[in-house]
């Protein structure tokens, strides 16, 4: 189950939900993305001038979708998973709000943790999401991080 | 008519997010409608130029320069995601 | 922070409490066990009557503590962790009651996984807790899984 | 004294959770105490005879059969755990 919303979204409801729809579930993997003041900078070393004030997810409106359900779905080919739930907001938002849930339930916490940390790596390299970053002192468009592709590569075959 | 979405920096690169063009025997890959969007707009000319390629969709999956496109298609051009 | 305790723990309050001590955290991981009808086979192939009803959770008090907190801080020296909280229940409980809360915060997922991962790991082999099983067949203490010691393989460096 | 803890399989199979043993100069290691739990009881005799040797602590803390004890310590005899 997948959503792209403007919405914030409460983890204890999607935790009760997905725990409810995993029947026997051993395991659930809860993670959530939020937004850092210090953004996105591998060494964390910006100057508070940069400190971000608020940010802008755009996305594009229907491959999103598609992208997700199919991150979704090779997580559920690859892992016995007995459920999945992905959020991932758009729209602007500010330090310290989610961005992204992703919750995987299943027998046993490797499977869980596996595909929680999949799809997490999929979505932040895979799904058309783009993040614009307002600081104090410019708005820019955050780069994307040579450590996210390359995460990719350890779910390869 | 081919539609042609551009997203994030490179929506506000080219200044505005939207193309639509005639299709034609001419465009029929991803490839050739890149030849003919810099062949007529300076700023899609200096984005196909630049070391960062954009990425390729066509009808909302990932594509090539080699990828068909035909009449009715949506092609989109975006930088590498950042979402997550 | 951890806790060993009989009484049911609170997602939400424990990811809010975490989200607020952990200031400037890009990523929670909030890991739950769950007690499972069918429990702890590798094969997941239980008769009917095996099912579980209940679970009694035995442990050392004292050095169960001990250990816990030596697993957080293990934790905490090897991946730069903004907050660790741990929970593990003891006595008495039923299909589909949470066992054990992990949650991990950082600026990064990866470290949130991984030592998330990591104390789960050592929690399964490491901290003093028992689990018997009675089913409407019979009661029996739950044999340690070898997939859980071998698990604890993946930390050594 | 040297108090003697057993949990889990191991408490039910001796029938108590504990025992209190008079320190002595022949009780210096683990080993020795349980040389000396084996000799003066038969359910402690079968388990350190089984192919299922039960992990030992020494004050809440892992041990091993060579590992030191003295009076007004706290020894704990069990099986492989299975929390979380």
């Amino acid at each position: 189950m997948i959503s792209v919303q403007t919405e914030d979204f409460d983890v204890e409801a999607e935790y009760a939900a997905l725990r409810h729809r995993a029947s026997d579930a051993g395991a659930i993997v809860l993670f959530t993305g939020l937004v850092r003041e210090l953004y996105d900078t591998e060494s964390d070393d910006l100057e508070g001038s940069d400190k971000t004030e608020r940010l802008f997810l755009e996305h594009y409106p229907g491959m999103t979708e598609k992208q997700v359900e199919s991150i979704s779905q090779q997580a559920l080919k690859r892992w016995p998973l007995l459920g999945v739930r992905i959020i991932h907001r758009i729209g602007e938002l500010y330090p310290g709000d989610k961005i992204v849930l992703v919750a995987t339930a299943s027998r046993h916490r490797q499977a869980a943790f596996e595909s929680a940390d999949f799809i997490m790596d999929f979505l932040k390299s895979r799904a058309p999401f783009w993040k614009k970053q307002t600081s104090l002192s410019e708005s820019r468009w955050i780069e994307s991080r040579r450590s996210d592709t390359d995460a990719l590569k350890r779910w390869q075959e | 008519m081919i539609t042609v979405l551009y997203f994030a920096s490179i929506r506000e690169h080219m200044g505005r997010g939207e193309d639509q063009l005639e299709a034609s025997e001419d465009l029929t890959t991803v490839a050739a409608l890149i030849r003919y969007l810099s062949e007529t707009d300076s700023s899609f000319s200096e984005l196909s130029q630049s070391p960062n390629q954009p990425l390729i969709s066509v009808n909302q999956i990932f594509a090539e320069t080699s990828s068909p496109v035909s009449d009715g298609d949506e092609v989109g051009f975006f930088p590498p995601m950042t979402g997550g």
